[in-house]
């Protein structure tokens, strides 16, 4: 019986990873694919708390939040097309038009 | 009569308004000045009326029994205000009446400054004949002024006097500076001006000082409570003598004693009817009046008395050594004037009151005198004061001659004019008094014997010895027209016979002092423990200090007549001294030294100041005050001001650097976003709030 | 037994989230992440969350990321592999996350006790005769209708958006 | 008619705003601009006659709210929630600041008759937008209503600033609405620390001032919302630290603005200490008072010698009016009764006479666009007129006797003085009379004596008519102070000993004698 | 464990619940109904759209009316709530988008840009908010948030053919996807620790939990991800780029009712969840609230482009709010509403101003194009500098009485309280004081160049019947707000009564 700890240090873990990856990778489809790994952190989380307490709302809960993850993927891929087929460059440290 | 006594000040100032409104009106519509006859016929005639009267309230005010003779009215309210504490511990509200007081004393004055003011206006009438724009304005001037004096003698409490006060201060500002197009009249004008105001800072100071421990300045009231509260003298050095003290700065301020006594001869350039009026006959001895007025306080102050007594004496000596040397007429008469308010507050500070009165009297008048006859000599040769331009004009100016020279025989001290009694009135005081001292006596006699030698003296290079003129103006010398000449003779008469009024204890009664007695009634029982001295030994005195003035006025005669040459001589032998005498001892210089050479060194500060760094005290003073305008100027600008906009640069740097802080790049945004995250929880985890 | 799993599995998701974060190429991360998801859809398994092991790996992996891998060759890779990988900031940014998760490790083991105690009385119990998938479902259905209703509206906009988006002109 | 005088502070407040829409609706186009001058000069007239009825009722007891003994005091609700309420009513002080207000107002806007010739329509809405808001500061009984017309008045002066000013005018113009502006958020919030004081002691929610009078605030707190208090008027007097905006305001404003600046806008400073700080924080007032005294008095001898180094004719007579206000702060402060009452005649004086001075200032700018001193000299003879105006505001303004400014600054010296504690004060305070004196009798000198030096002053036209109508009242007003101040006093003594018994309890009222300790 | 609703109550299911949503329902369906038109519409006539839309929210609005008063619980197994609070919300967000539809009509066609989705798009990101101020769960709250985000997303790279509109909605979606994520891991913690996702019950769970540590963690995740929408220090920096990229509309839009939901929910957490723990945030809360203050008005000072300048006010004013959120008293909770609605007035009629000064080749973004729009426009300049004044704080205009109350918000807690956030508490209200004048001076050198500036660029501005029935509302409000308050704070009180 592994207990709830463990579940939350490997989600911190995996949610960190996330989030070095939205600060480190220019290539914006890799930062959207580091963000859909926080949000597995999270459901990771959900789960596992849902176990232990014997609640299924946080299953519940995840599903909204794999639901809610496919429409970001979605529209942030309908925007990366968008902003290719004007800057051909996904890289987005060279997206500073507006600064200052 | 009495009961018109408000008139006496109202009508010149009536003179004033008319004079001044309609001249003003006429000259901004029509460009053209008022007509001559209309100005000076209600200039005069207002002045004279308000003589008329003064003589109808004398008359009135001598039927009186002695006791009261002192006679209040309040005009109106003036101040009304709140509460204060008085030093009787109770409250006392801030009121105080615009009232006027005839007694004695102000009865006087009002004769002296209206009788004698209305000769000068007569006179002027004359003297300023040729001057076209200002003809208006000079005799509205004039009756402003007479309308102050007459406040001041009149009032019955210190806060109208102060009025009056300031008053006749800004007359003179006016009538010093009224030759505008002069820059040294304005500076003179403004000098005299700011001096007053030091004074008046004394005396301003005074009268809340008097007001908040009496809880009036009213004059009786005042006297009554220094009465009560004060039965006897300070000795030690309490309110009452700081009271005394403060009131004779604005004295020394209004009467040019020493040091403030600088403004006086620049006063000079004015015209001379008002160097008569002003700064000879009546202003400037306002300062004697305030005191004598006050005699109460002083009575129980016997520090400051001496303080007056000295520095009274001391002026007398130092002015009159200097006028010993003067070349310029007008420059001899002023420091003259400074040396004779020396010797009335030597009699007020030797505790004789009346004396000192009387003499201010006669020196109204022949003091007057003088200044008259300088200025129709100066008008004869064109406006040349220079005496050594002068002499010989007897022939040519025998009414201004025989005039003058009673003048100067008055206040040389010959015996049987009035400037004899008086001043051996003061003498013998100063000796007598427990408050003199034998070496005001001394002094003061020293003081008669210059006196009379410089005098002389100036009658001498003008009126005789070879004519020294200058060609241009030298073959249309004339004597002046009647209008100034009558007024001459009037006051010669004047101060020929005043003197019979105030007769030595060895000669009769002396009706001045015993009529002058009910204003300062009961105010020296308390210092009164005088030793009789036996009239020969008064006598004694009078001879010595006679002889004394005979022995000037035959050095004069030995030096400009007789052996001219020999003055030179002098003059050579004792060139420092003479140097330091002719040059007024370098008051002057040493005041530039002090302050302007010192400002030199303060570098540039100080060129700003240079251009107009005018002689004496006031402007020393004023460059040092400028010294410390200019630095609070720059502090204000570079300190002050900076602070606030060093604030508004801060904030303008602080947000160029937020702004580059704005990289739009949208990781390092998202770094924000994770910096912010840490710092909140590691508020938690490090600090544990 | 079961936490031989657990550990087998957490290390297969750790490594494959970090390769993930680190491959040069978009097409490896993609696949990287992917085989992430798996793992983690195995976690789910192991804690009884059938439907939801099932949906993950459904809309993930069937879904998702399959769109992802349409965007990358939509817009090319080549191009893309040519560059640096990694943002100027990447040190900083790097030392930033490891403090971050240092810090949630940090808390959770201090805070991690309070669920020794035993599970909590709770609204939703599931009971132990239905089937996980069923429980779900009706759950959706009753409690949850209305957020449910709504996930499809969000569904239609970012549909509409998407389109919005990339539509060419015409 | 009973209704004008039911609401007369409502009326004579808002009456500018009838002017302001009917220049707004007037046919646009530079050839209707002489008819919107005359419509604002009539306006400000009228509003000046309407206000008359303040004294000549003001005694009357129908009009006298019993208890509190406000006069024409009218109460509504406005935002009962928080308990601010619309509520005017004025005393003797209000009264006569009212009176100025008005006069002042109409003189303004007369004096800029040929000063302004562009964007005409605007200056005057601002002109009287501003009349609003001043009126609107001395009537207000309710903290909130003040507070907000203290705000008002800021926007219409920074436009007249900002828009007709010299060179430097938007800097002048933005420093002077940020130093208010900073002044007065912190009033806010001393405001706000007092409504909420008196909610936790009555359980009531308002504003009223009258009401913030009676309570007795812990000495911490006062201090703290003293402090508050201070900043917001003092930036406003302004008092010594606070004032360089001021030179500035004033050199750049046009005439009439720094008139009104001088004569009013200053005065919201004093009033906000004496409606205020003085009878709601009466310890704190005495706790602080030494350092206040310090300022005011640096503040007059400091204003002094800027003052006399200036070679700009306004910047010297702005400082000069850093060194009046020197005066009524001192006055103010000592809060003896002599002292208080001469410190609010003291602000009328300064009113009356350097708004003179910016009009006379403003006169010669507009016939030859220079201030400069040196750029003068000699003109009494050219404008005499001008010259005996110039003299007579000048003596008023170094206070000297018969004319407004001796009465005030005697009985501000007197008033202090009568404090054995703060002797030393008043003998300073005379010092700034000396040195006024210097300044401005030097400013005179130079500029209407000695010679002519400068050619184009040879024909400079003297007064006009419309010149002269601007200065009668105020020539007027300051003999009349000057010579019987008993009409104004008398208006005074009522109010101040309220305040004087609230900061000086008992010293001031009837006590056994030898209280007194003679030193 | 409920049963399935038999048919036979399954009506009077809805009838119940369904009067809870209503507004909302209004709203989704007639988005639907304006898309499925959409190709009906021929291209040169698609104004169209904005009337549709307008038609829905005016529906809308009636039956929110309607529902006035009497609140409703909760709804769908607590799920949502129509208490006082929502109603009062989501009359707010009406009002905004209302108001970005009528204004954006003429703006769209000036960008080339008029299409029906983006009204659709407004429609539901509207009806998002309004989830978000009605739920009382979790997931519901977490739903309606991502509704509404997901739809700004969108609307705000409209500008397809725009770089900047793209870069805007980049930056803005991968910062919202990113804060979603943080909110999210708090909230499955918050799950965790509630036992429950309904948040009256977390409430009453984690009232016993003995150690708060991962509460904390918890609490400031949900924060993070809230403060970012609200635009908080230091989670704003998308603001400046998103409110210039995005069109105008969009971004008044943003500026005023995507903050008012976020600090709806913000409000909702705060009061219901964290109801006796303020210990534990207001801290952290108030030193948030004066950096963001401070951060926003500072950066303004010199910033050259009036959109971004707005912008950053628009962070100031957050942290203005954020003032009402940490003293945690109902009388915050009436300040923030207050300030909310006045900021909807004032703000949306400067951008208002701003989509009229868009005109053809000008971007109206420049300092410059300012210049001497008063004696061009005089009525317009002055629209700008009430709403300016308005937004500075100064009476008698709306953003007074707003700054007041939360002024007296605080100031009231330093009283009533005392303890041991006073001393921050002080910091906090006088650094927000000074920073009034800070704003002004930022504002006044845009009235500057309106009033002072003389050389007026001569191009038209953009006119349009709405835009200036928007100018009149918003203006006519901000000045009756500022004048008589009174019904409005009413209002506000209303709101605020239904937390404790």
């Amino acid at each position: 019986m592994v207990d709830i700890g463990h579940y939350l240090i490997l989600s911190t873990v995996v949610f960190t990873i996330g989030v070095i990856g939205v600060l480190t990778r220019r290539n914006v489809i890799i930062i959207l694919m580091s963000i859909e790994l926080m949000l597995n952190a999270v459901n990771l989380n959900l789960i596992a708390f849902s176990d232990h307490l014997h609640s299924l709302s946080g299953q519940v809960f995840a599903v909204f939040v794999i639901t809610v993850a496919a429409a970001e993927a979605a529209v942030g891929l309908g925007i990366v097309i968008a902003l290719f087929s004007n800057k051909e460059t996904v890289n987005v440290d060279e997206i500073d038009l507006m600064k200052g | 009569m009495l009961e018109y006594l408000w008139l006496i000040p109202v009508l010149p100032l009536l003179g004033f308004a008319v004079n001044g409104l309609v001249g003003l009106w006429k000259v901004s519509r029509t460009g053209k000045p008022q007509s001559k006859p209309f100005v000076y016929s209600v200039a005069c005639g207002s002045v004279f009326l308000a003589f008329s009267l003064a003589v109808g309230c004398f008359w009135s005010l001598i039927q009186l029994d002695p006791h009261d003779r002192i006679i209040e009215q309040d005009l109106f309210t003036w101040i009304t205000g709140g509460a204060v504490r008085t030093m009787s511990g109770d409250l006392a509200n801030l009121h105080i009446n615009w009232g006027m007081q005839l007694d004695p004393l102000s009865a006087v004055m009002i004769l002296v400054v209206t009788g004698v003011g209305f000769l000068i206006h007569v006179y002027a009438i004359g003297y300023m004949a040729d001057d076209e724009e200002g003809f208006y304005r000079f005799f509205s001037y004039m009756n402003l002024f007479m309308f102050m004096m007459l406040t001041l003698v009149l009032s019955n409490n210190f806060l109208v006097m102060f009025v009056g006060w300031e008053g006749v201060g800004l007359s003179s500002y006016l009538l010093i500076g009224y030759y505008i197009h002069k820059k040294s009249a304005g500076d003179a004008a403004k000098k005299a001006f700011v001096v007053n105001r030091i004074g008046d800072f004394g005396f301003i100071i005074a009268i809340m000082m008097i007001f908040s421990y009496f809880g009036t300045v009213d004059f009786t009231e005042v006297f009554e409570g220094v009465e009560a509260i004060f039965p006897t003298p300070e000795l030690m050095w309490g309110p009452l003598s700081w009271i005394a003290l403060l009131l004779f700065v604005g004295a020394m301020g209004k009467s040019a004693q020493i040091p403030l006594y600088v403004w006086l001869p620049d006063a000079m350039e004015g015209p001379t009817p008002v160097s008569a009026l002003i700064h000879a006959a009546t202003m400037v001895t306002a300062g004697v009046y305030m005191v004598a007025r006050s005699s109460a306080i002083y009575s129980r102050a016997p520090d400051v008395l001496l303080i007056v007594a000295g520095i009274g004496i001391f002026t007398a000596l130092v002015a009159a050594t200097i006028a010993m040397f003067q070349q310029d007429i007008k420059k001899v008469l002023a420091y003259s004037t400074v040396s004779q308010l020396g010797y009335m507050f030597a009699a007020l500070g030797v505790g004789a009151v009346a004396a000192g009165v009387f003499h201010l009297m006669t020196h109204a008048f022949f003091k007057a005198l003088l200044f008259l006859g300088s200025g129709s000599v100066i008008v004869a040769l064109h406006h040349e004061q220079d005496m050594r331009k002068m002499g010989g004009l007897k022939k040519y100016l025998p009414t201004t001659w025989w005039t003058m020279g009673i003048a100067t025989l008055a206040i040389a001290g010959v015996p049987g004019l009035s400037g004899f009694f008086s001043k051996d009135e003061i003498l013998w005081r100063s000796f007598s008094n427990p408050q003199g001292h034998i070496l005001i006596w001394i002094v003061g006699v020293l003081v008669a014997g210059m006196t009379a030698f410089y005098m002389m003296r100036m009658m001498f290079l003008t009126f005789h010895g070879e004519e020294r003129l200058l060609p241009k103006v030298a073959h249309h010398v004339q004597e002046s027209p009647l209008v100034m000449t009558v007024p001459l003779m009037i006051l010669a008469v004047g101060s020929a016979i005043v003197g019979f009024l105030g007769l030595p204890a060895w000669l009769g009664p002396n009706i001045f002092e015993h009529f002058l007695e009910p204003a300062f009634a009961t105010h020296y029982q308390a210092t009164e423990e005088v030793h009789h001295y036996a009239h020969s030994t008064e006598i004694l005195l009078t001879v010595f200090s006679v002889t004394l003035a005979a022995m000037g006025i035959y050095i004069a005669y030995y030096f400009f007549i007789r052996h001219k040459e020999k003055s030179t001589w002098w003059v050579e032998k004792f060139r420092g001294v003479h140097q330091l005498v002719y040059n007024k001892y370098y008051v002057d210089e040493t005041y530039d030294l002090l302050f302007v050479n010192r400002a030199k060194d303060t570098g540039r500060f100080l060129s700003a100041f240079d251009s107009n760094v005018v002689d004496g005290f006031v402007n020393g003073s004023a460059t040092i005050t400028r010294i410390s305008a200019w630095i609070s100027g720059q502090a204000d600008i570079h300190i002050v001001d900076r602070i606030v906009n060093l604030i508004a640069e801060i904030f303008e740097y602080s947000s160029s650097l937020l702004r580059k802080v704005q990289t739009g790049l949208v990781q390092r945004y998202a770094l924000f976003f994770v910096i912010g995250i840490i710092l909140v929880i590691s508020l938690y985890l490090y600090l544990g709030v | 037994m079961e936490s031989i799993l657990f550990y087998i599995l957490a290390g297969i998701l750790v490594v494959f989230a970090i390769l993930t974060v680190t491959a040069h190429n978009p097409v490896r991360s993609a696949v990287y992440l992917i085989s992430a998801l798996l793992a983690t859809a195995g976690l789910f398994f192991l804690l009884e969350a059938e439907f939801l092991g099932a949906v993950q790996i459904l809309v993930y992996v069937g879904g998702i990321m399959v769109l992802f891998l349409f965007v990358i060759i939509l817009v090319n890779v080549r191009e893309m592999e040519a560059q640096r990988r990694a943002s100027r900031q990447w040190k900083t940014a790097v030392v930033l996350g490891v403090v971050l998760s240092c810090e949630f490790i940090i808390f959770v083991v201090r805070g991690a006790d309070i669920f020794s105690a035993e599970a909590m009385n709770s609204s939703l119990v599931v009971g132990t005769q239905t089937h996980n998938t069923e429980s779900v479902g009706r759950l959706l259905y009753s409690t949850y209708l209305l957020p449910f209703e709504i996930a499809s509206i969000l569904l239609l906009v970012a549909m509409v958006g998407a389109v919005v988006l990339t539509m060419k002109e015409h | 008619m009973s209704f004008f005088m039911e609401n007369i502070l409502t009326i004579v407040c808002f009456f500018p705003l009838l002017g302001v829409a009917l220049i707004v609706v007037w046919p646009k186009g530079k050839e209707h601009d002489q008819s919107i001058k005359w419509i604002a000069n009539l306006v400000a007239l009228i509003g000046f006659f309407i206000s008359l009825p303040l004294i000549t009722e003001f005694n009357n007891v129908q009009y006298i709210d019993s208890e509190t003994g406000m006069r024409f005091v009218f109460k509504a609700d406005w935002i009962p929630t928080i308990g601010a309420q619309y509520s005017f009513g004025i005393d003797g002080i209000s009264m006569l600041l009212i009176l100025l207000t008005t006069l002042m107002g109409f003189i303004a806007i007369l004096s800029s008759w040929t000063a302004v010739t562009e964007r005409v329509r605007e200056y005057y809405c601002y002109f009287l937008l501003l009349q609003v808001g001043m009126l609107g500061v001395f009537m207000a009984l309710d903290f909130f209503l003040f507070y907000v017309f203290w705000e008002v008045m800021l926007v219409p002066m920074y436009f007249i600033i900002g828009v007709w000013g010299g060179p430097r005018r938007l800097y002048a113009a933005i420093k002077f609405f940020l130093y208010t502006l900073a002044g007065s958020v912190l009033l806010l919030l001393g405001i706000l620390a007092l409504y909420f004081y008196q909610h936790s002691v009555t359980g009531v929610w308002s504003f009223d001032v009258l009401a913030m009078q009676q309570l007795n605030i812990p000495m911490g707190l006062q201090t703290w919302i003293f402090l508050a208090m201070f900043f917001g008027f003092a930036i406003k007097v302004p008092m010594f630290p606070f004032h360089t905006w001021l030179p500035d305001a004033h050199v750049e404003a046009p005439t009439a603005g720094s008139v009104i600046l001088a004569a009013i806008l200053l005065k919201m400073g004093t009033y906000g200490f004496v409606r205020f700080s003085l009878p709601i924080l009466p310890e704190a007032t005495m706790f602080f008072l030494y350092p206040l005294l310090v300022l005011s008095v640096i503040g007059i001898i400091y204003g002094a010698l800027v003052a006399m180094m200036q070679k700009d004719m306004k910047k010297l007579v702005a400082y000069s009016s850093v060194s009046h206000l020197g005066f009524c702060m001192l006055g103010v402060f000592v809060a003896t009764p002599v002292a208080l009452e001469g410190g609010i005649l003291q602000m009328i004086n300064h009113g009356v006479s350097t708004g003179a001075l910016f009009l006379i200032v403003g006169i010669i700018y507009e016939r030859r666009h220079t201030r400069m001193i040196a750029d003068f000299g000699g003109l009494s003879l050219i404008m005499p007129v001008y010259a005996t105006v110039f003299l007579i505001m000048t003596l008023s303004s170094i206070g000297m006797p018969t004319l407004n400014g001796f009465i005030g600054e005697f009985m501000v010296l007197q008033g202090v003085f009568a404090d054995p504690t703060y002797r030393l004060w008043a003998v300073w305070g005379a010092v700034g009379i000396v040195l006024g004196a210097a300044y401005m009798l030097w400013l005179y000198q130079r500029v209407m004596f000695g010679k002519l030096e400068h050619e184009e002053n040879r024909n400079l036209p003297d007064l006009n008519w419309r010149e002269m109508a601007t200065f009668v009242p105020l020539i007027i007003l300051a003999f009349w102070i000057g010579l019987y101040p008993k009409t104004f006093l008398d208006y005074l003594h009522e109010p101040v000993n309220q305040i004087v018994e609230r900061v000086r309890p008992n010293e001031f009222s009837p006590l056994p004698a030898q209280a007194f300790l003679r030193e | 464990m409920s049963e399935l609703p038999q048919i036979t109550n399954l009506l009077e299911f809805f009838l119940f619940n369904g009067r809870a949503i209503g507004p909302q329902l209004h709203l989704i369906l007639w988005g639907l109904g304006l898309l499925c038109v959409d190709f009906l519409i021929p291209k040169n006539k698609s104004r169209v759209g904005a009337f549709f839309a307008t038609g829905g929210i005016v529906m809308s609005a009636i039956h929110l009316y309607r529902l006035w008063g009497d609140t409703q619980p909760s709804a769908f197994y607590g799920m949502v709530t129509l208490d006082s609070f929502a109603i009062f919300f989501n009359m707010l967000f009406l009002v905004s988008a209302l108001l970005t539809v009528v204004m954006s009509y003429r703006y769209m066609e000036v960008e080339e840009e008029q299409r029906t989705e983006y009204y659709a798009l407004i429609l539901f990101a509207t009806s998002g908010m309004m989830f978000m101020a009605g739920a009382i769960d979790l997931i519901s709250l977490f739903i309606g948030l991502e509704l509404m985000s997901i739809a700004t997303y969108i609307l705000v790279g409209f500008l397809r053919r725009n770089k900047r509109s793209n870069e805007a909605s980049i930056k803005y979606f991968l910062l919202g996807a990113f804060s979603s994520g943080v909110i999210l891991y708090g909230m499955s913690l918050l799950y965790g620790l509630g036992g429950s996702t309904n948040l009256s019950e977390i409430a009453s769970q984690i009232a016993g939990l003995q150690d708060n540590t991962l509460l904390y963690l918890a609490t400031f995740l949900i924060i993070a991800g809230l403060c970012f929408k609200i635009a908080a220090v230091p989670f704003h920096m998308w603001v400046p780029d998103a409110y210039e990229g995005a069109p105008t509309s969009i971004t008044a839009f943003m500026s005023v009712a995507v903050k008012a939901a976020a600090f709806a929910i913000f409000l909702r957490i705060i009061f219901v969840v964290f109801a006796d723990s303020r210990e534990m945030y207001s801290f952290v809360l108030a030193v948030i609230a004066m950096i963001t203050i401070t951060w926003g008005n500072v950066a303004a000072i010199i910033q050259p482009n009036i959109k971004r300048l707005l912008a950053y006010s628009s962070i100031a004013h957050a942290g203005f709010i954020l003032m009402g959120v940490v003293v945690g008293t109902r009388s915050g909770v009436t300040a923030v509403a207050i300030y909310l609605l006045a900021y909807t007035f004032m703000n949306l009629g400067a951008w208002a101003v701003m989509i009229l000064l868009r005109r053809q080749d000008i971007s109206g973004e420049r300092l410059e194009d300012f210049n001497g729009l008063f004696f061009k426009h005089p009525a317009i300049a002055i629209l700008m500098l009430i709403f300016f004044l308005s937004l500075a704080g100064i009476p008698p205009f709306a953003g007074f009485v707003a700054k007041y109350f939360v002024f007296a918000s605080v100031i009231e807690s330093i009283f009533t309280e005392g303890g041991g956030n006073t001393s921050i508490l002080i910091w906090l209200v006088l650094v927000a004081a000074l920073n009034v004048v800070v704003s002004l001076y930022y504002y006044f050198r845009i009235v500057v160049a309106m009033f002072v500036k003389e050389d007026y660029l001569p191009v038209g501005v953009s006119f349009s019947g709405g835009l200036v029935l928007v100018l009149v509302i918003t203006g006519s409000l901000t000045v009756l707000i500022g004048i008589y308050p009174q019904p409005f704070i009413d209002l506000a009180r209303e709101a605020s009564q239904s937390f404790l």
